[in-house]
């Protein structure tokens, strides 16, 4: 029997969809307010983010298949908050392919909403119904230009591969529930506990259920998708795209491996797990350095870096999965921030964007350089930024865990990564302005976006305190 | 100001100025020329109250600020405190700042601006280093170093600067990021002990003295520990044969860059195994020492060899770091207290002398825009003042008696030779060497006859010029008569960390 | 004895969707026709949902089990939304593809690779 | 000033800051000469001053402490000065003859630019601060400041004239060499610190003589170690070869250092050291034979040298190998006596040598001169009685020291010292041929000077003058020294009073007796025991008579009208011999084969094979490049083709299921 209390664990969501909804009205029947459909996402995510914050926490709700609580609360913050700083960069990058109507930022809200589901879902339900509206509305998303041979065959590549994991994973789901009579992650993980025998099937259907949120999170050998969405969609939508289903996919994992208790079921899965992580940052980061177009190598960057976050997934506990959120948190911002640049720093969508497209840009706009030089050196892991505390905590759950290899495997990697974080960082400023001078974008708001996520950034680097603190009571929660 | 802020004032004082900075317009460059000045040269006015109300007699931290919570669940807290070997490497970083503003006067032309504001990022980074009493804290300022330092080289270094400035960072990093587990497990296992989680470097000691002493290299968590710090020190020191990121650095580096890098980077390397590797680890430091000392000697020697042949003035000096850098360790190495005093003090004495000959090179470079010894040739005659300043601290840099250099040295193997002796005569070697190359570059730049047109023209150093180098010389020289006065601090401080 | 009386084993239908999703499965990575691989996933999904029947009709076949034998079969009605969802974009998509190209042959779409 | 001896070697220094400063601003010549005479004049009444009043005292020993320089853990140095027998020898002629030769250097060099001129007095004068400290120095650390720091002038002045290359090279090579000298030394301090404790020469050195047991063998490598710093500092075999380059600096550089003090700091040392000798033997016999060695090899090569200051050289090498000798068989007063005379005749010499090369306008070499004695008749008389003394004819100074050590080397032969009897007449052999190969060149040199007639050109001859009387009064005051400075050490056996040997006897508290039941005890009894007055005039006649045959040889070889005849025939007889002596061996060649060449070589291969290639060029760059090369392989695993990507999920997807089995 659904309470008023259901009700309010999801309201960011309903928030969301309603918003959704009104923009999809506007772009039928007044598209002369299409120009505001930009602010009016950021209201929508900003109300979400306010009845997240505002309204009581039941804790379990809809029958025990969701949970709100902190950590729900805290996943979908940084969820909220991308989708804000996505949104407010498209806009003006929007606008100057003349590209902008409501449906994009609709998607881009359906897409959050699928995400939040994911990670407040312990039922496998609603997560794979959360799946399915993040994944369906990022296929539209990745070719939103449908004019541009990139962006469409992004689209195309991210929905045949993305439709074949979700097949995987719906087959898993249903294996699980033939193994366990259930399609809650923590009544499995009672029953398992209860002594259930390890079934074939189980392990088949948990493989098939971790290969497609491995998917989602683009980790080695599921990664190979990633690269070419990457470089093909719009800036915005990469920038969404590298962030938003991977903060949702982590959570899932999480569930998965603290209610399963993976990492004292033997060492199968710190194996299959370890070379997965190990696999995805040394893949990721060797074949990054190679790279001429900025946003594919982040998305090497991305798989490298969701490698790390694996290793705290692998350890679980507090202490993995509160680093897991924290990376999250860094993730997102300084993630964001570079494809914020990148999006002002290009000429048009269809071109790729070239690394030495960037040279003495350092000195002709400083402050956007800076911050993409910031999300630079946070991404390779180096101090006072939020992306070192990151990894320190993620290290640092291994090592307690025993894992040292995983950590020292995890520091060589990032110390592979320097390499062409730096080159970006001495194009902007060590290299001349070319002759011809591209005419990049020149945008307060996504500069705003920039100079955000860059204070972010060193803030959370500063400061890990606050962040971290949550994520414990979070992590807490979860491990309970 | 209370006294417990002093050092917060120190340490945080060049990134608060660099703030300030940056709220300066950038085409005002004289003004944020003045402006970097200023801030350095209350930096160093603080440093000397520092060093007023330093008492020699306590062996311990002492001037500690309070301890400020910073990451409070993993015991992670903001605490600075100095000793007497900190207190001179302080005091030589802030003296070298100013010097480094004034050279850079003139041969810093563009982005002026960020230079200073890079330069006294830096500052707060090294001083961090060497006063931060957690070791996280630590590390943060350890890996902050990087980032302003690559810019230095990077952006206003010489022809191959990007090359050496990624070599740089990549090869210091190399080391910095073993050590960071190593430090991550040194937390653990003081948790396992005292189920307190702390980075404190008190507690950090602690946990690391009791790490086990395996059978094997790999099965001993004490040494492989100990291996994960020394890597990361024995590459900023540099240890043969960690050393082939110096030449570069320091040659593409801009003059004030290759001072700092001399002055004071390189000492973070040896202070970190004083600080941290001997203290630490007691028992696998006592098993590395033959490692040590033949590393000490073949750098002494090998760096010496080297710079034998060198046909830049620059690269010359950077592989005489290298020699002199081998006495130090071989002091350390050895470990008594006579040598460990000795090598500190060659650390301030390198600092000094190398970054004065880096400066003097650098004064000349400005007139000719060449590095090359074979440009040059006669000088002495058309600029006597500036001959005679560069012969003063080249000869500082062979160890003369009377001038700084010595007393370093001769302390470092009077008190090698206790229990090295052996290792004292090879590294005595490197006098004779030292000599060598030294004098045979000032006979090929200022001796032999005249033979570059281009030189009649060449100005004498200018009062600027002279006022950047007289602090170093004034040390140079104080130093070389009176070494007490830096001696007698430090006495405490590295009598009770020999003790352990 | 009579046929009518046993009951199909409901591994049976088990075995039969693996066949199902292992036949998709080769569908898409064989077949070059966008069509035909949107098929090919297509069958994969519905094998998925064969297999929630399955199970369910297992538990429902025990009363210690009956009560889980629900679950199953929601899940099943969200999977044919879900897939008629990925039907939409996916020929929507496949219809902007013929429009650049002409084709939709999947193989002909690399221009970003390496 | 006794109780403020810091104040002799201050003025100097005040001197040296004054003149960089006058040679900055450019200033005239006579106030450069001021500053720079000036202070030397004044140090040196202070150091007569001080001697006064110490010989008014009946301390023997008296040590001032001023601060402490260094100390750390068990090494400690003080910043101390102390005066005793042999400090007062030492520092007595130091001053004296620096400022006699300071004065000469007034006229010498006058034709430099004002601005060399000051620097000139500038280094002189840093040279006599830091040759005072060396002999105040009351520690070996102390003395080694003053050690290294005559090392650095002798660096600068010979290297004076820097835009010649041969210049700058003889400097550097002498500092190189002193370097090499050096080490040993400071190795000799470590290990003193190590053994003893400190190396105060008031602490260790009762120490050692009151334990000569326990610690004959360190004394022995304590002894080898400093004395090697003295080979170096003294031009003695292996590191001699120094010297004869350094008469590329002007000549009163090469009378003050290179002959009349800065050279015989080694000797200095080692008598100052002489308790660790004599209770280390084998230290003590290997200064007697490298000593003695010098001492004839040096003489050799002088015989064919022609250039007037390279003779003087060769023969400086070997009078220091004379009083090594001396210091080698344990007649320390003697070697001192030595160091005393030669620093009179040989300043001498060098300053004659001096006034003859600027009245040549600066052509230095012999064959060119001749017939001077008729234009510069003062110089050549002095010449001559200096050419005397060191050839050791009697009454002149050099007699009685040269013959005194000689005499102990017979002595120490004839007491069968250590065992090595035989190995001391051999050494005593050694000496009085040198004896008689030195009056021989010596002549030579006179001969070919100041006889005969004039070889040069017209107008060279036309310029021919003598010197002006700040040059020529130092001659004669020097003169007189080197005709009477030898009867402050009247052998006993001419007077029958040991007390008349004045110079023995106040050194005699500098030879601490040593501990009891030690063989070294006869090392100690050679100062007493003597072989017999028979033997002793024997010897005596001996070596005169020699030293008269060298003069007769040179004369029939240089003299009269077949002068150039004799030698001229035994160059034909003996091309090889000739050639061999003219080269001086070919040492220095050897050297630049067998050392320098292979280091240099030895270096570049270091540099671009260990440094370049394996190091950076495989190692560090490799391992990028590998990495690199490594990502360009992998990336063509994204074949851009979306089935593939399909099946790499597929693939992925077994994997686990496989692993998790």
């Amino acid at each position: 029997m659904p309470t008023q209390a259901d009700l309010f664990a999801v309201a960011p969501e309903l928030i969301l969809i309603a918003g959704a909804g009104v923009l999809l009205l506007i772009d039928a029947f007044a598209p002369k307010l299409r120009q505001i459909s930009s602010e009016l996402t950021l209201l929508t995510a900003a109300g979400a983010a306010w009845a997240l914050l505002a309204l009581p926490h039941p804790g379990a709700a809809w029958s025990g298949m969701m949970r709100s609580d902190t950590l729900s609360v805290l996943v979908s913050l940084c969820l909220l908050v991308a989708v804000f700083l996505c949104s407010w960069m498209a806009g003006p990058y929007l606008r100057r392919a003349n590209k902008e109507t409501g449906e994009f930022y609709a998607l881009l809200i359906f897409a959050t909403t699928g995400a939040m589901f994911m990670a407040s879902s312990i039922d496998l339900l609603p997560l794979f119904l959360g799946l399915e509206l993040l994944s369906v509305a990022l296929y539209v998303l990745n070719a939103f230009f449908k004019d541009v041979d990139v962006s469409l065959e992004a689209g195309l590549k991210y929905f045949i591969v993305g439709a074949f994991a979700a097949a995987f994973t719906a087959y898993g789901i249903a294996l699980l529930y033939g193994a366990t009579g259930t399609t809650n992650i923590e009544v499995m993980g009672r029953t398992l506990g209860g002594g259930a025998a390890v079934s074939p099937v189980l392990i088949a259907g948990f493989a098939m259920v971790a290969g497609g949120m491995a998917f989602k999170l683009a980790l080695f050998p599921f990664h190979a998708w990633a690269p070419d969405v990457y470089q093909g969609s719009p800036t915005p939508v990469t920038a969404f795209l590298s962030v938003v289903p991977k903060a949702a996919a982590l959570i899932v994992l999480l569930r998965f491996a603290i209610a399963f208790d993976l990492l004292h079921m033997g060492h199968s899965w710190v194996w299959a797990a370890g070379i997965v992580a190990v696999g995805s940052q040394t893949l990721g980061n060797i074949v990054a350095i190679v790279q001429r177009d900025i946003k594919r190598m982040l998305a090497y960057s991305g798989i490298a870096h969701m490698g790390y976050a694996m290793v705290g997934v692998i350890v679980a506990g507090t202490a993995g999965s509160s680093a897991v959120l924290v990376y999250i948190a860094a993730y997102t911002v300084m993630n964001i921030g570079a494809f914020a640049v990148i999006s002002l720093m290009s000429e048009n969508e269809a071109e790729p964007h070239l690394i030495t497209d960037l040279a003495g840009q350092g000195w002709s706009r400083p402050l956007a350089a800076l911050a993409l030089s910031i999300s630079m050196f946070s991404l390779a892991g180096v101090p006072p930024f939020a992306g070192f505390a990151a990894k320190f905590f993620i290290f640092r759950s291994a090592v307690n865990q025993g894992l040292i290899w995983l950590a020292v495997l995890g520091v060589i990697n990032s110390l592979i990564s320097a390499f062409y974080y730096l080159r970006v960082v001495y194009i902007l400023y060590m290299k001349p302005l070319p002759r011809r001078v591209p005419d990049f974008l020149r945008s307060r708001a996504i500069g705003a976006v920039a100079g955000v996520s860059a204070a972010l950034v060193v803030l959370i680097g500063l400061y890990p305190t606050w962040v971290f603190s949550a994520a414990r009571t979070a992590a807490k929660l979860l491990v309970r | 100001m209370h006294i417990e802020h002093l050092l917060t004032f120190v340490t945080l004082g060049p990134a608060a100025g660099a703030l300030i900075l940056a709220f300066i317009p950038g085409r005002l460059e004289k003004v944020q020329r003045w402006a970097a000045l200023l801030i350095s040269l209350a930096e160093f006015a603080l440093s000397c109250l520092l060093w007023a109300n330093f008492n020699p007699d306590i062996a311990g931290f002492q001037l500690q600020t309070a301890k400020v919570p910073w990451i409070p669940q993993l015991g992670i807290s903001y605490h600075l405190g100095i000793d007497g070997i900190s207190l001179l490497l302080v005091m030589l970083t802030t003296l070298l700042m100013p010097v480094v503003i004034i050279a850079s006067w003139r041969s810093i032309s563009e982005h002026v601006k960020a230079f200073h504001i890079s330069l006294l990022m830096l500052t707060t980074a090294m001083l961090g280093a060497f006063v931060s009493l957690d070791v996280f804290l630590f590390y943060v300022f350890w890996e902050l170093m990087l980032i302003p330092m690559y810019f230095i080289i990077g952006v206003w270094g010489g022809p191959r600067r990007i090359y050496a400035a990624v070599k740089f960072f990549i090869y210091t990093m190399v080391g910095s990021v073993l050590m960071l587990v190593g430090i991550l497990y040194l937390a653990y296992s003081n948790h396992l002990q005292t189920h307190v989680w702390s980075f404190a470097y008190s507690d950090l000691l602690k946990a690391g003295r009791q790490l086990q002493m395996g059978h094997s290299f790999f099965t001993s968590p004490q040494m492989l520990v100990f291996a994960a710090f020394a890597l990361a020190f024995a590459i900023k020191v540099p240890m043969f044969p960690f050393h082939t990121w110096l030449p570069d650095a320091h040659t593409e580096a801009p003059t004030g860059g290759s001072i700092i890098l001399a002055g004071v980077l390189l000492k973070l390397g040896t202070y970190g195994f004083l600080r941290y590797n001997r203290p630490m680890f007691p028992d696998a430091w006592h098993a590395f020492v033959p490692l040590i000392l033949v590393l000490a000697v073949i750098g002494i020697l090998y760096g010496a060899w080297v710079a034998l042949v060198q046909p830049d003035m620059k690269k010359l000096v950077a592989y005489s770091s290298v020699s002199h850098l081998g006495f130090v360790m071989l002091g350390l190495a050895a470990g008594t207290i006579a040598s460990t005093e000795g090598a500190v003090l060659q650390m301030v004495n390198h600092g000094l002398s190398t970054g004065a000959l880096f400066l003097l090179v650098g004064v000349i470079y400005e007139r000719r825009h060449t590095r090359m010894i074979a440009d040059y040739g006669g000088i002495a005659r058309v600029v006597p003042v500036y001959t005679g300043l560069f012969l003063l601290v080249t000869l500082s840099s062979i160890g003369l008696p009377g001038l700084n250099g010595f007393v370093g040295e001769f302390l470092i193997l009077a008190g090698t030779w206790r229990r090295y002796p052996v290792a004292v005569i090879f590294a005595a070697l490197g006098l004779i060497f030292g000599a060598i190359y030294m004098l045979w570059m000032v006979q090929r730049v200022f001796w032999n006859p005249f033979t570059h047109e281009e030189n009649k023209s060449l100005k004498d150093i200018n009062l600027r010029e002279v006022l950047a180098v007289a602090p170093l010389v004034i040390f140079i020289v104080w130093i070389g008569v009176h070494p007490t006065t830096f001696l007698s601090p430090m006495e405490a401080a590295v009598r009770s960390l020999l003790m352990h | 004895m009579n046929p009518t009386m046993i009951p199909i084993p409901s591994a049976w239908i088990l075995y039969l969707s693996a066949v199902l999703f292992v036949i998709g499965a080769i569908g898409v990575l064989l077949r070059r026709n966008g069509i035909s691989i949107f098929l090919a996933l297509e069958l994969m999904l519905n094998s998925a949902n064969l297999a929630f029947a399955s199970f369910a009709f297992r538990f429902a076949g025990a009363s210690a089990t009956a009560a889980h034998a629900l679950n199953g079969q929601i899940f099943i009605f969200f999977i044919i939304a879900v897939a008629a969802a990925e039907a939409a974009v996916g020929l929507a998509l496949f219809i902007a593809m013929y429009r650049r190209k002409e084709t939709i042959d999947v193989d002909r779409f690399n221009i970003l690779r390496w | 000033m006794l109780g403020s001896l810091w104040i002799i070697p201050l003025l100097p220094l005040i001197g040296f800051g004054l003149n960089l400063f006058l040679g900055w601003r450019k200033a005239r010549k006579s106030l450069v000469t001021i500053a720079g005479v000036g202070s030397v004049g004044l140090a040196t009444i202070a150091a007569y001053w001080a001697i006064i009043g110490y010989l008014e005292q009946p301390a023997r020993v008296i040590v001032e402490r001023y601060f402490t320089w260094i100390s750390a853990g068990k090494i400690t140095v003080d910043a101390a000065f102390q005066i005793d027998p042999l400090t007062v020898v030492m520092m007595a002629f130091v001053t004296f003859v620096g400022f006699l030769i300071h004065v000469y250097s007034i006229g010498y060099m006058h034709g430099e630019s004002d601005t060399a001129y000051a620097r000139f007095f500038a280094y002189m004068n840093l040279f006599m601060f830091s040759m005072l400290v060396l002999v105040l120095g009351s520690s070996l650390p102390l003395m080694f400041v003053g050690w290294e720091g005559v090392g650095l002038c002798s660096y600068l002045l010979i290297g004076f004239y820097f835009e010649d290359t041969y210049c700058a090279m003889s400097g550097k090579k002498a500092f190189i060499a002193n370097r090499i000298g050096d080490v040993g030394f400071v190795l000799g301090i470590f290990a003193t610190f190590a053994v003893f404790g400190s190396a105060d020469f008031t602490r260790f050195l009762p120490i050692a003589a009151a334990h000569p047991q326990q610690y004959a063998g360190w004394a022995t490598a304590i002894g080898l170690l400093l004395f090697v710093g003295a080979t170096g500092k003294s031009a003695q075999i292996p590191l001699y070869v120094w010297l004869p380059d350094a008469m590329a600096g002007p000549t009163p550089v090469s009378a003050l250092i290179h002959a009349a003090t800065m050279v015989t700091a080694g000797v200095y040392m080692v008598v100052r050291c002489n308790v660790i000798y004599r209770i280390g033997p084998a230290a003590l016999l290997v200064v007697a034979i490298v000593g003695g060695l010098t001492a004839i090899y040096a003489a050799s090569i002088a015989v064919a040298q022609n250039d007037i200051k390279k003779v003087l050289a060769y023969s400086t090498i070997s009078q220091l190998g004379y009083m090594f000798l001396g210091a080698g068989v344990g007649a320390f007063a003697a070697a001192i006596f030595h160091v005393v005379t030669h620093a009179f005749f040989k300043a001498l010499l060098f300053l004659g040598a001096g006034s003859v090369i600027h009245a040549c306008s600066g052509n230095q070499d012999m064959r060119t001169m001749g017939g001077l004695r008729k234009v510069m008749p003062t110089t050549y008389w002095t010449f001559l009685a200096a050419t005397l003394a060191i050839s050791g004819i009697f009454p002149f100074a050099g007699f009685f020291s040269k013959d005194e050590i000689l005499g102990r080397t017979f002595a120490a032969g004839a007491s069968n010292l250590h065992g090595f009897g035989w190995l001391y007449y051999i050494l005593w052999f050694l000496g009085i041929t040198a004896a008689f190969i030195t009056a021989f060149y010596m002549f030579r040199l006179v001969y070919m000077t100041f006889h005969g007639e004039f070889r040069g050109t017209e107008e060279e001859k036309h310029h021919l003058h003598e010197s002006p009387w700040t040059m020529t009064l130092p001659l004669q005051v020097l003169g007189v020294l080197s005709i009477i400075g030898g009867f402050i050490g009247i052998p006993k056996l001419m007077t029958g009073h040991a007390s008349w040997n004045l110079i023995e006897h106040f050194l005699d508290p500098v030879v601490i007796p040593l501990g009891t039941g030690h063989a070294a005890e006869i090392a100690a009894g050679v100062s007493e025991h003597s072989a017999g007055a028979g033997i002793e005039w024997l010897l005596l006649l001996v070596s005169l008579s020699i030293a008269v045959a060298g003069i007769l040889v040179a004369r029939s070889f240089y003299a009269g009208e077949h002068a150039f005849e004799k030698p001229a025939r035994f160059v034909e007889r003996y091309p090889l011999l000739y050639k061999l002596i003219l080269n001086k061996y070919y040492i220095d060649e050897v050297y630049d084969k067998v050392v320098i060449q292979p280091l240099y070589r030895f270096a570049r291969f270091c540099w671009k094979a260990i440094d370049t290639i394996i190091i950076d060029g495989v190692i560090v760059n490799g391992t990028a490049f590998m990495t690199e090369l490594t990502g360009d392989i992998l990336r063509f695993l994204q074949t851009g083709n979306v089935r593939n990507y399909a099946l790499s999920v597929a693939m992925g997807v077994l994997l686990l299921i496989v692993i998790l089995w």
